[in-house]
């Protein structure tokens, strides 16, 4: 990852420096170094790879547990206009749930059918949540992870567009992780 | 927020389509954006992540993301596109040109889901789009056609047999092919074979189509093409020919009408072939028919079956909207406009202003905008999707502004053009633009004097 | 930079001038500098520090700072101009409009020191500028002017004899003024006497001259303007008139052409007045008659010895570029255009985009642009010098961008503004625009109608 | 940018320790530290990252629990086109002495005599130093203040514009101040 991709930086990928499984000893490290020595462990490997890079970054978010912090620069000399962040990086925010393609959305297998999901259910790996119709054809919606549902965001029947929220979900991770 | 005008031409008619959707991008969604807005008719404008803040997008009615910034996932698939207007309640979808715009196979998806499509039947664009056919309907309707084979050539046999009737140097084209790519030349024997076989190989590879013919390749031609609009009611009007001879990588750089030194006999008498090739397929809404003169000969070429890029050059001489006929048209109604009312007056001239490199090959370069201040005043139009500010994607073509001139002759439209074109201010990280060469082929005097060919800026044939 | 092309349609004649200085700013300067250099002239701009960065500054060949932002030491200010032009070689002078456009004096100091002044001689200048002078003139030359004093009215007794004739309502008028300033309309005989007084006191402070005269006010008029051209060599040629009845404090808000509603007898007649009067005055170069017309009566009010902020109106109809003719009678050349080669296709209507507050009396509201993306496509023509990032100086008039729209009738030209209008962006802090309230002219159906009159935007009168 | 230019915080609203999410230990470690301690860690790590940046940041969101501070400044930096400081001010920078009119500039009061002034010369308030001629008229440039000349920035007969510096130079104060 090179720092001009900074603002997406997530902490597991600053500090899964050993492996991908390997979040909770880091975890417990950070901890050992308190509150105080692991904000500051964090926040100047952050600077240190914003300095490295040939650009500034554009916008730095950390969090740690609770607390987050984001800072955002101006555009050096950018005028009116400019780009909201792509929308190709919007839909990557991975406590969302978004519509693979254009179509209606339908919380349920057919009309009358009881909904696939709830607020506050919770979902395993590759379940079923919702139907994208798109051209008479059935799409599922389905999670990546283990997660609960925590806001619905469309109605039953509402149009969507390609990469729209449809559900606000929230990763459970085996005890320990955060 | 909508328009709070009536389209007031149409008041007391019974009423064109209420939603249009606009499947395409850049200023061509723009534009015909703009001509439905004036006629009163809602817009929804899709669009693929790399263009969410497109001035299209902006000046929509609507707009629906379709799919991500790879063309294939987006404005080149069909399926929710067609979803899209069906959801926005769109009646006739609007394909620009490029992309989808000459699909004769989204034609007929549009048809089946109940859309109208803004162009020709697809049995018109099927028969148009394949270059041997085209020719064989075309040399029947009495088109003169390059000395060349009707036929795919499907060996090397056949390939040696036709050359030699036909001579060199010879162009080898794929059927399938367009927009400059699928195409040889071959100038010396030696090269026939290779370059038969490899053109074959990319016109498989590119098009999925490996069928190739072979014609006799007409060196320091002009291209002479003619703008046509022909109704669902058997009217067809030719409105006049541009000159788009100024290209590089076989496509258009400048484009100009009246085509200056083409005599008014050889003019009139593409305009008479096109509205013959028209009414020979059936052909309806706004079509190009694409020539080549050299000295008192013509040969047909191909037609492009949609709006073309340089469509202002002859909106600047007749006052014309083409997009606004299309959309009449597709809508079923007669053209208010016959051939004896085209008037067109004084010269217009169209320069494409692409984020490329003249100084090498033209290759793209793309990037954000950081300067971006397109001219105006008198006899200036613009068709732009930029702005200060604006990324141009990296994924799509390369054209960022048509600016064209128009005055009451040749000499003040080009003094004009090169006047417009030294004022506009257009720059951008990493971005290099066509401006300075385009202001440099203004100012040769082999263009002031009217003595380019299409070979003028490959001056070593393609 | 200069520009590389020679003025093609000069080739082989004498050369025009080689330089031109633009003794003006914002959008007309640009507009001027653009003429000059489709004609290959050198142009010279000067500005005040406040237009360090406009984008006539940036356009022009070079750019002269001659003085701080207050327009009577700079814009005003005739030295620095005149050395200005001196330094850099130009031989003629274009004042533009407004500042010292209609000054003989100033044309008089251009003349003393070698230099041609773009515009009518300064004898012509100082009898039009002169309402007395020119509404006699005028009168003279047959030209029908509203019941009311030739002479200035002196003192309360004369001023009540000629009010008694005259009748209610009247406007009194200062003899100097202009733009709409100095002038108060008498609809009750008890204002008579005060508005006399606070009249003449105005004129004498803000013209130093309380010379005023009293004429008949005619309500809900139409403004009627007729565009002319006359060259040193007794050719005169109406271009066309144009209707600018919307106004909002005396000042012009929409310009059209041709005049909806008005007869075609009408507009013939105005036409002909005017050639009349440019001859009686041998006045020279482009200039406008304004009249009001209620009905089938025709009243001459001024000549606007200049080029008009509404030109373009024309330009669009006739292809006419009136800044290039202006300059080709300044340098003696002879008309090309005569009366009967003047055509006229379509309608144009022109709005002015103003940085004024529409709910608060027009009051101005400058500030620095943030976005500023002008609309554009078919049938569209911008003129101003405005883009994001510029700080619209507070120091002068509001105007931000003319928008002139062409169709081929109309009401189409009407649809076209509105989409124009609609598209352009244009905000920034602390600014505000007539471009609402603009659309919402155009929307409404007494100005679709053309039912409206000069008093539409303030129903109470002046 | 240091902690104390951070405008507006709300100290009360950052010490919200009452927490919706469950606190991990880190978030435990960080309650412990209490008000003073929290508020420390988080503004250090604030200024460390605005740091990392060239240019001062935009806008800088603070997270910590439920409770979240925003501040965003204005922009700095001007879009594309913006104006240069207006020559008004320019002129008034105290070190040139710029022209008062569109002329020609002279350094002699005739042909062929000694210049006003040379590079190190000292000149009293109000003693002439040049010339610009405009409209045949004379218009004396005069100093403000007792001065050395320690540049002359145009050629002697060149044209110049209104406000174009002619002369660097250098105010000469009674001893003491500076």
């Amino acid at each position: 990852m090179s720092p001009s991709q900074l603002p997406s930086v997530q902490r597991e990928e600053l500090f899964d420096t050993e492996n991908a499984n390997g979040v909770d000893s880091i975890d417990a490290e950070m901890a050992r170094l308190g509150a105080d020595g692991a904000l500051t462990a964090l926040c100047r490997s952050v600077a240190e790879m914003a300095r490295a890079g040939s650009h500034s970054p554009k916008r730095v978010r950390v969090k740690f547990g609770c607390a987050s912090v984001e800072v955002e620069w101006p555009a050096a000399g950018r005028p009116a206009y400019a780009d909201p962040p792509a929308t190709d990086q919007d839909v990557e925010v991975s406590e969302k749930l978004c519509a693979p393609l254009v179509g209606t959305f339908y919380r349920a297998s057919e009309p009358g059918a009881p909904p696939y999901v709830e607020v506050g259910t919770i979902v395993e790996a590759g379940q079923q949540v919702g139907i994208v119709e798109a051209m008479k054809l059935m799409n599922a919606v389905t999670t990546d992870e283990r997660a609960r549902i925590v806001e619905i965001l469309v109605k039953d029947g509402e149009s969507v567009e390609y990469g729209q929220p449809l559900f606000v979900i929230e990763a459970i991770r085996p005890e320990g992780s955060s | 927020m909508t328009s709070v005008l009536v389209e007031p031409a149409e008041r007391g008619q019974r009423p064109v389509f209420d939603t249009v959707l606009v499947a395409n991008r850049g200023e061509i969604a723009l534009r015909v954006v703009r001509s439905c807005q004036e006629m009163g008719i809602r817009t929804v404008v899709v669009y693929s992540t790399a263009d969410s803040r497109s001035a299209a997008v902006l000046a929509a009615d609507e707009a629906v993301r379709i799919g991500p910034a790879a063309p294939r996932q987006s404005y080149l698939y069909a399926p929710p596109i067609i979803e899209a207007a069906r959801a926005t309640g769109a009646q006739a979808v609007h394909p620009g040109y490029g992309f989808l715009s000459e699909d004769p196979d989204f034609a007929e998806i549009c048809a089946r889901n109940g859309l109208v499509f803004i162009g020709p039947e697809p049995s018109a664009m099927r028969q148009l789009g394949d270059k041997s056919t085209a020719r064989k309907i075309m040399t029947d309707a009495g088109l003169p056609v390059l000395p060349g084979t009707i036929d795919p050539v499907g060996n090397v046999g056949d390939l040696v047999n036709a050359a030699n009737k036909i001579g060199l140097p010879l162009i080898i084209k794929a059927a399938a092919g367009g927009g400059g790519n699928g195409m040889a030349v071959v100038r010396d024997w030696a090269d026939l074979v290779p370059k038969f076989r490899s053109t074959r190989s990319v016109a498989r590879s590119v098009f999925g189509d490996e069928r190739v013919y072979i014609e006799r390749y007409l060196e320091n031609t002009r291209h002479i093409e003619v703008q046509i609009l022909a109704d669902q009611h058997g009217n067809v009007v030719a409105l006049g020919e541009r000159d788009c001879s100024v290209q590089r990588r076989h496509q258009k750089l400048i484009e100009e009408s009246p085509a200056a030194r083409i005599s008014p006999e050889i003019v009139d008498r593409l305009r008479e072939l096109a509205v013959l090739g028209a009414r020979e397929v059936g052909y309806t809404g706004a079509g190009t028919f694409e020539f080549l003169v050299q000295g008192e000969e013509i040969a047909f070429i191909e037609v492009n079956s949609r709006i073309q890029v340089e469509h202002p050059v002859t909106e600047m001489l007749t006052g014309v909207d083409l997009v606004r006929e299309q959309v009449l048209i597709a809508a079923g109604r007669e053209l208010s406009l016959r051939q004896q009312d085209v008037r067109s007056n004084g010269a217009a001239i169209e320069c494409r202003v692409n984020a490329e490199d003249p100084d090498n090959g033209f290759v793209p370069r793309p990037g954000e905008l950081l300067e971006f201040l397109p001219p105006g005043g008198p006899g200036i139009r613009v068709d732009t999707s930029a702005y200060a500010g604006w990324r141009i994607p990296a994924e799509y073509d390369s054209l960022v502004a048509k600016v064209i001139a128009w005055a009451p002759d040749r000499e003040r439209a080009l003094a004009r053009m090169n006047r417009a074109l030294r004022e506009f201010r257009i720059s951008g990280e990493r971005v290099r633009t066509t401006r300075d060469a385009l202001r440099a082929i203004i100012a040769d005097p082999v263009f002031q004097e009217a003595r380019h060919t299409t070979s003028f800026l490959e001056p070593q044939g393609p």
